[in-house]
């Protein structure tokens, strides 16, 4: 209905491939950007960034990481939380060992650190696929997270386990207040997510669909399907490597393993299913809701008068997480990402049914 | 490395002591996988709510403990259980019928969120002892043997008995009796199995009610052992690797690598784990299956696939 | 030369060549010609185009085409053809084209009596066609063709492709600088432009010459009458041996300077419409049709609250669309409902159909029906009707914005006379009157007189407003035996406005009672019974059924009606009626290839048939003929009901009220 | 780079040397024989058939040419070089393509998309460019899309660009394989049954287009086809498999009036 696409003839490849091909897209994701940039900083209170907006690009971030391994390549994976905590680990180290570099830097070597880590584990997905890749992968998770309580080294030798992150400095500029984090972590995933969006429109990512589709005609096809995978892996890995290090950086300031743990890896995972595997939008849509229910859990009891204890809140919590979840697969296995393209479809048709 | 081996050698008794408790603890791995690989056979679905499904079963059976002798609440879990299993196939997995693999692992995470509040709501989430009547204290045996004997926990010996006679029954179950033929009937090929006229929802009614029951015995005795709490799901996460090493689809492979990976993490933890800090039996299982897989990707007891295109 | 619609050209462009030399200089790197190719729209700029033309221009005079050669050129709207055809023109050779979908026999009369040296073809289908007809056509020499696909094995001397022609003439041109334009400055405006075969509703096509100064001036006109621009967006698809393609594909496109989208293919020319969005629209009515009835079928299949939506803005549409469009006065809370109604269905709408964009949209070359006229009116869509034929470069009457009737074709356009002969018979003198009939003296003379005025055959008459309405064919109309007038093509097209009925055909001279020949609309009635559940196989066993006879019988039960209201017309209802088991199709030569009814040869075919409907039984047997696809003949046999259809009584004479 | 081909320097048809060598090849699977001792060759620029009843070993061979399969015993020789074992991905690399018995598209993207992977091999552009999906990686791009535009226009499948080829009739998917195989510009391809499952109207544009394939790009030919009309007409020299094994070899003419071949079929008529 909003869709004007008369006249919008494309005359050159570049256009036809273009991410928005339809100007009315192109014009929505300006307007979204706008008010994410300017609208946002304008109104938001500081729990509005806290609570809810810097959380969810993080895990947006994370979720795109992950999207990418186990929507595009068609790896499932069940240890997004631990290649986080390498970054967030690595970030870390390299902040308290090397003072002086610049926190950009350390970011992306803690993105770098975390593709290696992930690499090595996604080894395995040349003997193995499917099921059995998924539960390899919780191999890394529950190894990663040993690594970092047991090996002290890693903590600094921080009595408690706990490690608190150095403030955000870049170049000189300090990142304090909570609009000023979300504007850096913004600007951080916007770029990553733009960056994503290429990969998986060009030679890389259709390798990666190939893999995912049909792996044997893929390789017959000529795509080396170790190289492929273990590329799905870096990528994926660096990216949950950097949101792994902003969530420490940005959101917690202090955390302890514990804060990357299997839990972490199956709600990214949620994320990506419920907003739609093989989709940018949806890992943002995902995120979205998967970070929502929770506070709405939380507050909407209180507001209509029926409080309610932290421990039974956390169980019904976990009730209607999973409740959801089967809904939204039954409804539409294929997650929001899908509904809104059907209901673009439907918009672009209008007034006509099909 | 060598002191281990000189340890070892020092103290047999010890290490016998070790690998004991390995099989032991292996047996009531291969018992939760068990349940795995029930449903996966029968269903093709990977059902991650087995762990739930083990501290359900058990925060029901203990919980019930408190109103009524144990058999009756024994009975009555084995009830609920088939409850559960008889709404998971109406609710969940009927309406998914047909959905990828991947759809249907998700919808068995979400089961498990899903039980794990549930339960813990209804039953609370407190740690409950679980008193079977079976005694605790350790016993030496084979003190003619080694120096010194070996000790041994009568609640293990107990556990090994009961979970090695659930799995005579079980394979009894498949091998002669009708329903058990039809479900690997079912198993090898679904649409042959609906065009002999076995009903699939009765199929996966059956397969997953008695892997609830099988969730109940492995409750029951690990929370004998542990005491029941949350953590009875984060265990069930052990019978991961065994299903890497036996085989998703094998019952044999579940036992043998329920055992293998039983000893192999006692023996790693006992002679290594202190050196490297400890708290290894967390990942030790699953980095030996992968090293396993490395070489043998079928698993244990899979078929080599011959891939056809 | 007078400014054309704020265009102004040099008053020594007066051929087609020296426009484009003009385009290539005052606008070089606008557009001037599109056509979606390998996925994307390909862009020509009139820079680009000109430099096209010239090489192939030189690659024509390599192959030793000089002035005055026929150049028969064959094939889909593409752009190389367009290119090929002011090829032509430069050298002062006269292009030819031909229709694409005639036959071998149809292009042989063609090409043959143009005495064309030269042809140039656009894919290996015809060149097959001309290949073939060769030894009919002794003076065809060589045949250029564009796409070479297929043709890799063809051994024959005579074949160049477009490629390697463009190659030598750029090598030519090399050699030669400055020949080429030295041909197109020696060429004049009353030089021969084209030559375009009329189909003709019988006997074998004539050849239309047209001047230079013919096209030239009456696409100046037309420009400035609707004060049409460079920016205009075209979709050239209509058959490029058409004088409506001809003009405004190509003689207003030089002379605007706007650029044309070939599509590409004719399976696609929905689609390619909805990506382009023409600015400027040409269409004849059956395309108007054909699409309301697929918008009528696809929103049969919406839902409840959807089809409510579109039913209740139609009707605001209807009310108030017209004449906003028309800018009368509207109540405000009219226009705010219409106002959401563009938001929620008309834009929508416009938009799926590649609508949106038009400015000016125009339909010709028989009536439409007022209903369909309306929806698109009422839309918002500035559609116009106009009159005119090949014969007087398009151009006889236009209507003009704000004066729009659905049943008259509008006032005489700029620099047009008008009269109307004794017999109704409009005649019309124009600077865009043919040169003659090639080669046909006695058909020049038949058709013009002396003094230039050019006999259009149409019976028709001003209204009080000064607007032409046409009512027949003058040479068709006839009486019955009771001395009735009988206007044939004026009932059927009453008929056919019915989304029901795709043909039809009325007798009755000389006979004592109207009856008809209708054939069924396949789509339309196909959906209807589909939602009535009533099975059926094919075109043949629907047309039969009895369900479908009640249908049609109301629909001409209706025109009866109408007929009734007008007094001269009210003798001429339809009294008995039947509907054909085949469909009337062209390749049968029962229409034009413009799908004009061909009177005679009908009524050769389908004699039995007519003597039943005057014969008062009830049912006919019927033996036909078909051609194939490919090219076979066969039988058709069916036996036909024939229906009596109630007539309505004539309007008692007004009285006064005492 | 680019090529198209021009038709008024297009030469003659010409057969020329042996392209590809099979020596004496043994496949088995366990303890099943797939392939025994089976011996043939494939001359540069020729459409060659191996037909044979059901079960005869034709697509195990295929799978033996394109490494897929590796036999326990004789050699394959390509372009002159006895070949080692090789992974399939690299026959790919050596201008080996093919198309597959069962439709194996990428069934969750366009009839582009997956032409496009066929490209896969010649795109070189780093991750980083790609990345940022700029200069000479959307150059990259845009030029292998004018090429897959090529091969879509050759296989007249315009109007399914952007249809995910899940969604498009058997044949249509069939027609978008045989490009994403063409779109590799191989020197040897590889069909197994291109026409399995079609409609005659479907049967004569495929076999059109292996025609035009053979003759416009030169491209040396090998297909499985059980229709034997089909094979007859448009192959140069069909091998026939029985039972794993070659029981004649030879033009169309000489395998038809084969006594071997004429019982090997009447024994499986269906």
């Amino acid at each position: 209905m909003i869709y004007r696409e008369t006249g919008q003839f494309k005359i050159s490849y570049a256009a036809d491939q273009a991410i928005f091909p339809i100007r009315q897209d192109l014009i929505g994701m300006l307007l979204i950007l706008a008010v994410a940039f300017i609208g946002i900083p304008l109104l938001a209170t500081d729990y509005f960034y806290l609570a809810i907006l810097i959380p969810f690009l993080i895990l947006s971030l994370a979720a795109i990481g992950l999207n990418l391994l186990t929507g595009y390549c068609g790896q499932l994976s069940l240890g997004t939380g631990a290649f986080m905590s390498v970054g967030a680990y690595a970030a870390y180290n390299l902040a308290i060992r090397v003072p002086d570099l610049n926190l950009l830097v350390i970011f992306l070597m803690a993105g770098g650190i975390a593709a290696l880590v992930g690499v090595v584990f996604g080894l395995p997905s040349l003997r193995i696929k499917g099921f059995y890749l998924a539960v390899a992968t919780l191999a890394a998770q529950f190894f990663i997270d040993w690594v970092f309580l047991r090996i002290k080294w890693f903590t600094n030798y921080t009595p408690s386990g706990s490690v608190s992150a150095p403030a955000l400095d870049i170049f000189g500029y300090v990142f304090a207040t909570p609009r000023q984090h979300y504007l850096f972590v913004l600007v951080i995933v916007v770029i990553m997510a733009l960056v994503a969006k290429n990969l998986v429109r060009g030679r890389i990512g259709r390798a990666w669909m190939a893999v995912r589709d049909m792996d044997i005609a893929a390789e017959i096809i000529g795509i080396p399907l170790l190289r492929t995978k273990l590329l799905a892996f870096a990528v994926s890995s660096f990216y949950a490597g950097i949101a792994g290090a902003l969530w420490a950086f940005v959101y917690l300031g202090s955390w302890e393993p514990y804060a990357f743990g299997i839990d972490r890896s199956f709600q990214i995972l949620f994320m990506i299913i419920i907003g739609g595997l093989g989709s940018i939008l949806g890992c943002f849509l995902g995120a979205f809701f998967i970070s929502i229910v929770p506070i709405l859990l939380n507050q909407v009891p209180a507001a209509l008068g029926v409080p309610i204890s932290t421990a039974t809140a956390s169980h019904l919590e976990y009730m209607i997480f999973g409740a959801l979840i089967i809904f939204f697969l039954i409804v539409e296995p294929h997650g929001f990402a899908r509904l809104w393209q059907i209901g673009k479809e439907k918009l672009r048709l209008w007034p006509f049914p099909h | 490395m060598l002191s281990v081996f000189a340890q070892i050698y020092e103290q047999p008794g010890f290490f016998v002591e070790v690998v004991l408790g390995g099989l032991m603890a292996g047996v009531l791995y291969a018992l939760v996988a068990l349940g795995f690989v029930l449903i996966f056979k029968a269903s093709g679905v990977f059902n991650f709510a087995q762990g739930a499904m083990v501290l359900f079963a058990a925060l029901s059976l203990v919980r019930l403990m408190e109103v009524m002798p144990f058999w009756a609440a024994f009975l009555a879990s084995c009830a609920i259980m088939v409850a559960l299993a008889f709404a998971i196939e109406r609710l969940v997995l009927r309406p998914l019928v047909n959905q990828e693999g991947i759809v249907l692992f998700m919808a068995t995470l979400g089961i498990a969120f899903f039980l794990d509040g549930f339960g813990q709501t209804i039953w609370g989430s407190e740690v409950y002892t679980l008193e079977l009547g079976v005694p605790k204290d350790p016993v030496f045996i084979l003190e003619s043997v080694f120096e010194g004997g070996v000790l041994v926990n009568q609640l293990d010996i107990f556990a090994a008995v009961v979970a090695g006679a659930l799995v005579v029954v079980l394979a009894l179950f498949f091998q002669k009796t009708k329903i058990g033929l039809a479900l690997r009937a079912v198993a090898d090929d679904h649409q042959a199995a609906q065009s002999i006229g076995v009903p699939l929802n009765y199929i996966w009614l059956i397969v997953w009610s008695v892997a609830g029951i099988v969730a109940l015995v492995a409750g029951m005795v690990w929370g004998a052992k542990l005491g029941v709490q949350f953590s009875l799901a984060l265990v069930a996460l052990k019978a991961l690797p065994v299903l890497i090493l036996g085989g998703f689809t094998s019952v044999p492979g579940a036992i043998v690598g329920g055992l293998i990976i039983g000893v192999g993490e006692k023996i790693a933890e006992v002679y290594f784990g202190s050196q490297i800090g400890g708290g290894i039996e967390n990942w030790f299982a699953y980095v030996l299956a992968l090293v396993f897989l490395l070489f043998r990707p079928q698993g244990l007891f899979g078929e080599k696939i011959i891939e056809r295109v | 030369m007078a400014d054309a619609g704020g265009i102004s050209l040099p008053s020594d462009a007066d051929t087609f060549p020296k426009l484009l030399l003009h385009n290539a200089k005052v606008r070089g790197d606008r557009p001037a010609i599109r056509e979606k190719d390998y996925g994307i729209w390909q862009t020509w700029t009139w820079a680009q185009v000109k430099d096209e033309v010239l090489a192939i221009a030189a690659g024509l005079a390599a192959q030793g085409v000089t002035r005055g050669d026929r150049i028969a050129i064959v094939g889909d709207n593409r752009p190389q053809l367009y290119w090929s055809m002011c090829a032509a023109q430069c050298l002062g050779a006269i292009p030819v084209p031909v229709y694409q979908d005639s036959v071998a026999d149809e292009m042989a009369y063609v090409v043959d009596h143009a005495e064309a040296r030269l042809a140039i073809a656009e894919d290996q289908e015809q060149v097959d066609k001309l290949l073939s007809i060769r030894a009919r056509c002794p003076r065809l020499a060589t045949i250029v063709y564009d796409d070479p696909r297929g043709l890799r094995n063809y051994r024959d001397d005579s074949l160049v492709s477009l490629a390697e022609l463009t190659r030598r003439g750029r090598a030519l041109r090399d050699e030669r600088p400055g020949f080429v334009e030295g041909e197109i400055a020696a060429g004049r405006g009353s030089d021969i432009s084209t030559i375009l075969y009329t189909s003709g509703t019988t006997g074998q096509p004539k050849g239309v010459v047209l001047s230079f100064d013919n096209l030239i001036i009456s696409a100046r006109n037309a420009i400035a009458f609707d004060n049409l621009t460079e920016k205009e967006e075209v979709l050239a698809y209509l058959p490029m041996a058409w004088v409506g393609d001809h003009l405004f594909s190509y003689a207003e496109s030089y002379v605007a300077g706007f650029c044309v989208s070939c599509p590409e293919s004719s399976a696609t020319v929905l689609n390619d419409l909805r990506e382009i969005g023409p600015t400027f629209f040409f269409a004849p009515p059956r395309i108007f049709e054909n699409i309301l009835t697929t918008v009528m079928i696809r929103m049969d299949d919406a839902g409840a609250f959807k089809r409510w939506m579109f039913r209740y803005f139609m009707d605001v549409a209807k009310r108030a669309g017209t004449k906003i469009l028309d800018r009368q006065p509207v109540p405000l809370g009219e226009r705010i409902i219409y106002a959401l109604g563009e938001l929620l269905v008309y834009g929508p709408l416009k938009n799926t159909l590649g609508f949106s964009r038009i400015r000016l949209g125009y339909t010709a070359g028989e009536a439409i029906g007022p209903d369909i006229f309306d929806f698109y009116r009422s839309l918002g869509m500035n559609l116009k009707q106009l009159y005119g034929m090949t014969e007087t470069s398009v151009n006889i009457c236009m209507q003009r914005d704000g004066q729009i009737k659905a049943d008259t074709v509008g006032v005489p356009a700029p620099e047009v006379e008008i009269r109307i002969a004794e017999n109704g018979e409009v005649l019309v003198r124009s600077p865009g009157v043919f040169q003659g009939y090639y080669k046909n003296e006695a058909a020049t003379r038949e058709t013009r007189t002396p003094d230039g005025w050019v006999h259009t055959g149409d019976a028709g008459f001003f209204d009080a407003d000064g607007q032409l309405k046409i009512i027949d064919r003058a040479r068709d109309v006839g009486r019955l035996n009771d001395g009735t007038l009988f206007a044939p093509k004026y009932i059927e097209n009453k008929l056919k406005f019915f989304s029901y009925i795709k043909e039809a055909v009325a007798f009755g001279d000389g006979r004592d009672y109207v009856a008809a020949f209708i054939n069924i609309d396949l789509a339309a009635v196909g959906s209807w019974a589909e939602r009535k559940g009533l099975p059926y196989a094919s075109y043949q066993e629907l047309a039969a059924k009895p369900e479908v006879y009640a249908l049609i019988q109301g629909c001409v039960e209706q025109v009866n009606r109408d007929l009734a209201a007008d007094p001269k017309l009210s003798g001429s209802q339809i009294r008995r009626f039947l509907i054909l088991h085949k469909e009337l199709d062209a390749d049968d030569g029962e229409l034009t290839r413009t799908r004009k009814v061909r009177r005679r040869i009908i009524a050769d075919r389908y004699g039995p048939l007519i003597e039943a409907l005057y014969a008062g039984v009830d049912r006919a047997h019927i033996e036909t003929k078909v051609i194939f696809e490919d090219g076979r003949t066969g039988l058709i046999r069916a036996d036909l009901a024939i229906r009596e259809a109630a007539l309505a009584p004539a309007p008692a004479p007004l009285r006064k009220a005492s | 780079m680019i090529t198209m081909y021009v038709p008024t320097s297009a030469p003659e048809r010409t057969i020329g040397d042996v392209l590809l060598k099979v020596d004496d090849i043994s496949l088995s699977f366990g303890g099943v024989k797939a392939l025994s001792n089976v011996s043939f060759d494939i001359r540069q620029g020729e459409i060659r058939a191996i037909i044979g009843p059901n079960g005869a070993g034709k697509s195990s061979m295929l799978n033996c040419i394109n490494g897929f399969y590796h036999p326990q015993q004789g050699t394959i020789t390509y372009k002159g070089v006895v070949r080692r074992q090789m992974r399939p991905h690299e026959a790919a690399a050596q201008g080996i393509a093919r198309t597959f018995q069962n439709i194996a598209l990428f069934k969750g993207m366009s009839t582009l998309d997956n032409i496009m992977t066929g490209r896969l091999l010649k795109m070189k552009q780093n991750f980083f460019l790609q990345a940022l999906h700029w200069g000479p990686a959307q150059k990259e791009e845009i030029e292998h899309r004018e090429f897959v535009e090529r091969i879509i226009d050759f296989l007249e499948i315009q109007s399914i660009r952007k249809v995910p080829v899940g969604r498009l009739p058997y044949g249509l998917q069939k027609r978008v394989e045989l490009g994403r195989a063409l779109a590799a510009e191989p020197t040897l391809l590889l069909l197994d049954e291109p026409m399995a499952g079609m409609n005659v109207e479907e049967k004569e544009d495929m076999c059109r287009f292996i025609l035009d394939v053979n003759e416009e790009f030169g491209t040396t030919i090998a297909l499985i086809e059980h229709d034997m009309g089909v094979v007859m007409d448009i192959s140069d020299r069909v091998v026939v498999l029985d039972y794993g094994r070659k029981i004649a070899d030879g033009t169309p003419d000489e395998v038809r009036n084969d006594q071997r071949v004429i019982d090997a079929y009447l024994g499986v008529q269906h």
